[in-house]
């Protein structure tokens, strides 16, 4: 139960299509994530499939029955939301309850699930405090939990983690995470953030200007990015994107690599399968190392290479790509098989 | 940004506010327009048939007419500028660090609770008599002779029974105002070198705008309709006969309700005016 | 050093503040002082401040002349009525224009205001006419209904701003969590929004207890309200100041006490959004 | 058979009317005047004698007048009873709006009423208001001051008398002010005595077409005499002056002489409010040689609503204030000096009242003022200090506001008097008078 399907949705506010038509279908138990930079309509879209918006087109289902037309509180969902959203006025214990109590379930009932929900989410010791006297990261749990307990068809998560700071929020990804493998419920969750859809989705809806670019697993999207957008979007550091001539080399209009899919080694020289260049800036993370090169005719280019290489500011080095893991894509950007 | 749902319900919501407020204005609305175009002379008959426009050029033919508008114009004007001043003073007077500043706030909110009716009593009774007022024994005390303050000076002594009046509410709105300033703002152009008085002008004037904009609002609307001070101090002599006074004793006392309605046409119009004039001077600042 | 700066500011402060304070305080002071006096020390030349000899024989012949009782007990219901009735209205009201905000919504919370500009005298007879017809003439109920329109603009204009504060993920997710229109305004909203409620009840009771046309023009012996009582003294035979003192001090001080007690809930209230 | 069955009817219907007329309460709208709030003590004895009860609206005289004009116009119905004056009576009654006082009971003995009370309370015949207490204006001025300033006030002085007397007893630095004297404006106020004034002068409101007469030499000769003596020997701020700011200057001892109604001798001679409640003597209102006096005539009145259910209880409550029963419930309980004067004849011949010291002066100047002759010109309206007509309050009030600024010296006597011709004549072209 939680499988959800998009058929030829639209949204426009006034003039402005935010999304063009869409279909898409989400099957029961797993954990999709909305990716796109700012403005790409993710948000929105899980707006649509919670009720809080309309559509302008187009119909939802949830479990095989059209919802479109259904209120949020009817559609069987729960959400998180960006700013947790806790009714400020209420202690912890009232605000994992309200569902319930909305839902009208008898009192006994009603306490039973909070306490269990606070024990999964080791909100216990919490439960008689209101969430301004709580931390950033036990609030986000609040809210987590209030979903829980209405034992939705579906979670949606609205950047629930984007409030939080760096350590907390793997902590809270980590967590999330466990809950899913736990409950085995849909889960669907907007991110703008690269590294927590890879670590976190079954399936990823990479978005743009209201268009989904690509849907796919993880390292699918990752392997094989359908465009250049999907290819310069997913992944960290970005892949290198090259075009003109050195492109056209490879039959292709733009070709691109991922910084770990090339050798460097020191000086040497350069020829068809080898690009020289200067050595610029270099991020040191330990285990690796970022090397930034200028090269005349590539642009920069960002390689990886191990913790302990030995180059330095201007040295002259040579770039040798893996050309089994190419990306070669046409002049509308598709990638060619 | 909602949906279909939530927009009907919004209608539905408001619906009772506006077809009330619409009710309460458009009814006696119609009812006077209506009045306004006939001889309407309860005393001598009632209703004694169509007239056409001859109330609203009688109305604004009569001598009394422009020095009507002119005094609510001055009342009006007088006390905005003089609350918003002071009102802004004693806001950043109050915004200091200081002992028992919650009672002084309490002395200097008081006024605001005090009826209309009862601050022009007192004030007439018993400051500005110019035999028992206390500013009789004042101005005796240094020797002068007390000033006949409702008959020579009557317009200012409106305004002055008036501004004490909402001065409390000007420095309330300008204090919450103050009090909102980040002091990070203030602390930054310390850094850089401004002085008390362009911190002032530069940082907390600007900040105070849509403060002052509120307060000019609000108190327009009330200051259009001051009647019970004038009805208590001066009656309408000496000069102090507003729009609105003008109306009431064309209605309520020559009881020409053809005529007073007519009146009160032109003041709705006037109303409208100002308004729309507030509206476009002010309105961008409401913006949010 | 710097402390000693402070500390000498801190004192000027203090006394130009209380200075100020009392000047502004002085006319309600003075009036409650002498409603203490007899008219002779009323009226003494030079005035006598503190020390006399206190009475309270004043409160007591206005109250022989007039139940005061029941005006104030009018007065209560009027201010307390027409304040419910307001915010029954109002809430849903500002709701709408807060959360789900049209083209219109400036242009309609502007026109609410401005029927407020309207000269209460001008319409004064289509109105009476209108009462004697619904037989709501001389009743707290026609008088909490006229107070209610009255004020329902300021009402509006006050709770819109404050529920704009208010984050609407809060109210959507109330919606997610299955709550009805009706339970999202009065589980999650008005709770949410009790300071600017609080402040907004606090206004319009002082608006409404204060009002002195409708008041005086639509009662006569059931509804009247203090106002009307204060007009029986406005202007007595001869100007007896200390009896002008005490009714006037029976009229105000109830609000007056209210307005000290709630001071704190008015004064955070009271920003009609003007604080961004 | 027939007629004892008609009888017994009858008997029942009576009866039935009596008691539906039983334990009414009754909704009256009075001034706040000390005789009206002394009557409201007393309420419970007419509850005591009838069952009614009675529910009181004290108003401020202006409000009062604009809540039950407003209330009457519309056929409101708010009130049972009203308190109106000599001004509105005739009007009303006129218009059909009062129930006739004609049909009072023997007892009650309308026949009483001083015939100058009741001639103002009726229109073509027809008594449509009982009065409660009626008052003309006279001199009461302060005996030890006349004697100090080395003068006798004859018993029916003359203005120029009035003005030598006034600046003779002017002493400013005690702030002893010669005379007191209306320049309030409100036509109940300043205007009333202006006006009355004005007719000793032998000036008129309007000629006998209904032309102002502000721009005649009378007028102007009035107004100049008026601000020459208040400037010179009047209280500062006489501008804003009415009746009670001037009793209360008389009672602290800061007028010489004082002209207004004649109730108010029974407050400035009691010693409870009173400072110089001893040294006070009365005089007649004066004249110009003119055959005419500055007194007005003035009634307050109880009248009934036409249209209301609850006339015969209503009568009963305005027999038992305006009767001789109340004037000696009165006098029994706070002596004669306080009951209400000036509405019925007997009271004059009482010998408990006629040793009050201002009785006499008291009767003589109602008795001196005719509202249906008061100016020197012929004139085509009634009433002394007023013209009974509609748009008469109106008029008036702007004209004393005219006069007001004058006095307080923000224009001229002239600018003042050309203000008052013109809205005049422009309110009486609206009204269609010319």
């Amino acid at each position: 139960m939680g499988s959800i399907t998009l058929k030829k949705v639209t949204k426009s506010f006034g003039s402005v299509d935010v999304i063009h038509p869409l279909d898409l279908t989400i099957d029961d138990g797993e954990f999709v994530v909305f990716v796109g930079p700012s403005g790409c309509g993710k948000s929105t879209l899980l707006r649509l499939i919670a009720g809080l918006e309309d559509v302008t087109s187009g119909h939802i289902e949830i479990n095989g029955k059209d919802a479109t037309d259904i209120p949020p509180a009817k559609r069987g969902l729960a959400m998180v939301f960006q700013s947790y959203a806790l009714y400020p006025h209420m202690t912890v214990r009232k605000n994992i309850a309200f569902p319930l109590k909305m839902a009208r379930l008898p009192k006994s009932e009603v306490d039973s699930k909070v306490e269990d929900a606070a024990r999964i989410l080791n909100l216990t010791d919490y439960l008689d405090r209101r969430p301004g006297q709580l931390s950033g990261g036990q609030r986000q749990r609040v809210a987590i939990g209030r979903s829980i307990v209405r034992e939705p068809d579906a979670f949606l998560f609205d950047e629930p983690l984007s409030n939080l700071d760096a350590a907390l929020r793997g902590n809270m990804r980590l967590e999330i995470a466990e809950l899913h493998q736990s409950l085995k419920t849909t889960m669907i969750y907007v991110t703008h953030d690269q590294v927590e859809a890879m670590t976190l989705a079954n399936k990823i809806v990479v978005l743009q200007n209201g268009v989904i670019e690509q849907v796919g697993s993880p390292l699918e999207l990752y392997s094989n990015p359908a465009n250049i957008f999907v290819a310069g979007f997913i992944g960290s550091p970005r892949m290198n994107l090259i075009s003109g001539k050195r492109a056209h080399e490879h039959k292709a209009e733009t070709i691109g690599i991922r910084p770990e899919h090339m050798s460097i080694v020191k000086g040497g020289k350069a020829s068809k399968s080898k690009w020289q260049g200067t050595v610029g800036i270099s991020e040191h993370l330990g285990s690796d190392t970022f090397i930034r090169v200028e090269t005349d005719d590539l642009g920069a280019i960002v390689v990886r290479a191990p913790g302990d290489v030995g180059l330095k500011f201007g040295d002259k080095v040579t770039m040798t790509p893996d050309l089994s893991h190419l990306h070669r894509f046409d002049e509308a950007g598709l990638a060619i098989k | 940004m909602a949906t279909q749902n939530s927009r009907s319900a919004a209608r539905f919501m408001l619906a009772p506010a506006v077809v009330l407020l619409l009710g309460w204005m458009l009814v006696p609305l119609t009812m006077t327009l209506w009045f306004s175009f006939r001889k309407y002379l309860p005393l001598r008959g009632g209703d004694m048939g169509w007239v056409g426009f001859d109330n609203y050029v009688r109305f604004v033919s009569s001598s009394s007419f422009w020095p009507s508008i002119q005094t609510t114009l001055i009342i009006v004007g007088s006390v905005l500028i003089i609350t918003v001043i002071l009102g802004i003073l004693l806001a950043l007077l109050l915004d200091q660090p200081m002992w028992g500043q919650g009672v002084v706030r309490i002395l200097v909110i008081a006024p605001f609770f005090v009826m209309p009716t009862v601050s022009a009593l007192v004030w007439k009774n018993m400051f500005m008599d110019p035999v028992n007022g206390l500013f009789a024994h004042l101005w005796k005390f240094f020797g002068l002779t007390p000033i006949e303050w409702l008959s020579q000076a009557s317009l200012p002594s409106l305004v002055m029974i008036v501004s004490w009046q909402w001065l409390p509410f000007a420095t309330l709105i300008l204090l919450t105002a103050i009090q909102s300033l980040n002091s990070e703002q203030l602390e930054a152009a310390e850094m850089d070198g401004a002085a008390v008085v362009s911190r002032f002008f530069h940082i907390i004037l600007p900040h105070l705008a849509r403060a002052i904009t509120i307060v000019v609002l609000i108190q327009t609307i009330f200051l259009l309709s001051v009647f019970a001070e004038i009805f208590v101090t001066t009656g309408g002599a000496f000069g102090s006969k507003t729009l609105s006074y003008l109306i009431f004793q064309r209605v309520l006392e020559s009881q020409n309700i053809g005529l007073g309605s007519a009146g009160g046409i032109y003041a709705v119009i006037l109303a409208n005016i100002i308004a729309i004039m507030l509206m476009r001077v002010v309105g961008k600042n409401l913006d949010a | 050093m710097a402390r000693e700066i402070t500390s000498q500011r801190k004192t000027i402060n203090t006394v130009a503040a209380w200075a100020i304070g009392l000047l502004i305080f002085f006319p309600i002071l003075w009036t409650i002082l002498t409603s203490f006096k007899t008219e002779a020390v009323a009226i003494a030349d030079p005035p006598v401040f503190l020390f006399f000899d206190w009475t309270l024989e004043n409160y007591s012949i206005v109250q022989e002349r007039s139940n005061y009782g029941r005006f104030l007990w009018n007065s209560i219901l009027i201010a307390v009525g027409s304040t419910i009735l307001g915010l029954l209205v109002a809430v849903p009201a500002a709701w709408s224009m807060a959360f789900v905000p049209s083209v219109r919504t400036k242009d309609i919370l502007l026109w609410m205001l401005s029927t407020k500009m309207l000269p209460a005298v001008g319409v004064l007879y289509p109105i009476y006419l209108l009462f004697i017809q619904l037989g709501l003439l001389d009743s707290v109920l026609g008088l909490t209904i006229v107070l209610m329109l009255i004020n329902l603009p300021i009402i509006v204009w006050m709770l819109y701003s404050y529920f704009k504060e208010i984050p609407v993920d809060i109210l959507e997710a109330a919606r997610m969590d299955g709550a009805t229109l009706k339970e999202e305004i009065l589980y999650v909203l008005t709770p949410m929004a009790i300071p600017g409620i609080a402040s907004t009840v606090l206004l319009n009771i002082i608006l409404a207890w204060n009002e002195a046309f409708w008041t005086l023009n639509l009662t006569a012996a059931q509804a009247a309200p203090l106002t009307a009582f204060i007009a029986s003294y406005s202007s007595p035979e001869g100007l007896f100041y200390a009896k002008l003192s005490a009714a006037s001090t029976m009229a105000i001080a109830p609000i007056l006490i209210m307005g000290w007690f709630s001071q704190k809930q008015l004064v955070r209230g009271l920003t009609f959004g003007a604080v961004k | 058979m027939k007629n004892t069955a008609r009888a017994l009817l009858g008997a029942v219907v009576a009866s039935l009317m009596t008691s539906t007329a039983f334990a009414e309460k009754l909704t009256i709208a009075t001034v706040n005047n000390g005789d009206m709030i002394r009557m409201q003590k007393y309420t419970d004895d007419f509850t005591k004698k009838t069952g009614h009860t009675v529910e009181w609206v004290t108003l401020e005289e202006n409000v009062l007048r604009q809540r039950v004009t407003t209330d009457i116009t519309t056929k409101g119905g708010a009130f049972d009873i009203m308190t109106i004056g000599m001004y509105e009576t005739p009007i009303w009654g006129k218009n059909g709006w009062l129930v006739s006082m004609n049909d009072l009971s023997a007892e009650y003995n309308a026949d009483d009423i001083l015939p100058a009370m009741k001639g103002g309370l009726s229109y073509d015949g027809t008594m449509y208001a009982a009065p409660f207490y009626g008052e003309s204006s006279m001199i009461m001025y302060r005996k030890d001051l006349m004697e100090k300033a080395g003068l006798k006030m004859p018993d029916a002085p003359s203005w120029s008398f009035i003005a030598k007397a006034a600046r003779a007893m002017t002493d400013r630095s005690t702030e002893t002010n010669g005379i007191c004297l209306r320049g309030k404006a409100g036509w109940g106020e300043g205007g009333a005595f202006i006006t009355a004034m004005s007719n000793s002068f032998g000036a008129r409101w309007f000629d006998e077409k209904w032309n102002a007469q502000f721009d005649t030499r009378e007028w102007s000769d009035t107004l100049n005499f008026f601000v020459n003596m208040m400037n010179d020997a009047g209280p500062p701020g006489f501008a804003t002056n009415g009746f009670n700011e001037n009793l209360s200057l008389f009672q602290q001892g800061k007028c010489g002489m004082w002209i207004d109604a004649t109730v108010a001798a029974s407050f400035v001679t009691n010693p409870k409010d009173s400072t110089v409640a001893d040294k006070v003597g009365f005089a007649l209102a004066p004249d110009n040689g003119l055959g005419k006096r500055s007194n007005w005539l003035w009634a307050w009145a109880l009248a009934i609503p036409a249209g209301t259910k609850k006339e015969a209880a209503a009568k009963q409550f305005i027999e038992w204030a305006t009767g001789t029963g109340y004037i000696e419930l009165v006098a029994g309980k706070e002596g004669w000096a306080n009951v209400p004067p000036g509405a019925r004849t007997s009271l004059y011949k009482n010998p408990n009242y006629t040793s009050v010291p201002f009785a006499k002066m008291t009767m003589d100047s109602i008795l001196s003022a005719d509202p249906n002759n008061s100016t020197v010109d012929p004139s085509p309206y009634v009433g002394v200090q007023f013209a009974a007509i509609p748009e008469f309050a109106g008029i008036a009030t702007e004209v004393s506001q005219e006069f007001s600024a004058a006095y307080a010296g923000q224009q001229t006597v002239a600018e003042a008097l050309a203000k008052a011709q013109a809205l005049t004549n422009e309110a009486m072209e609206a009204a269609g008078y010319r």
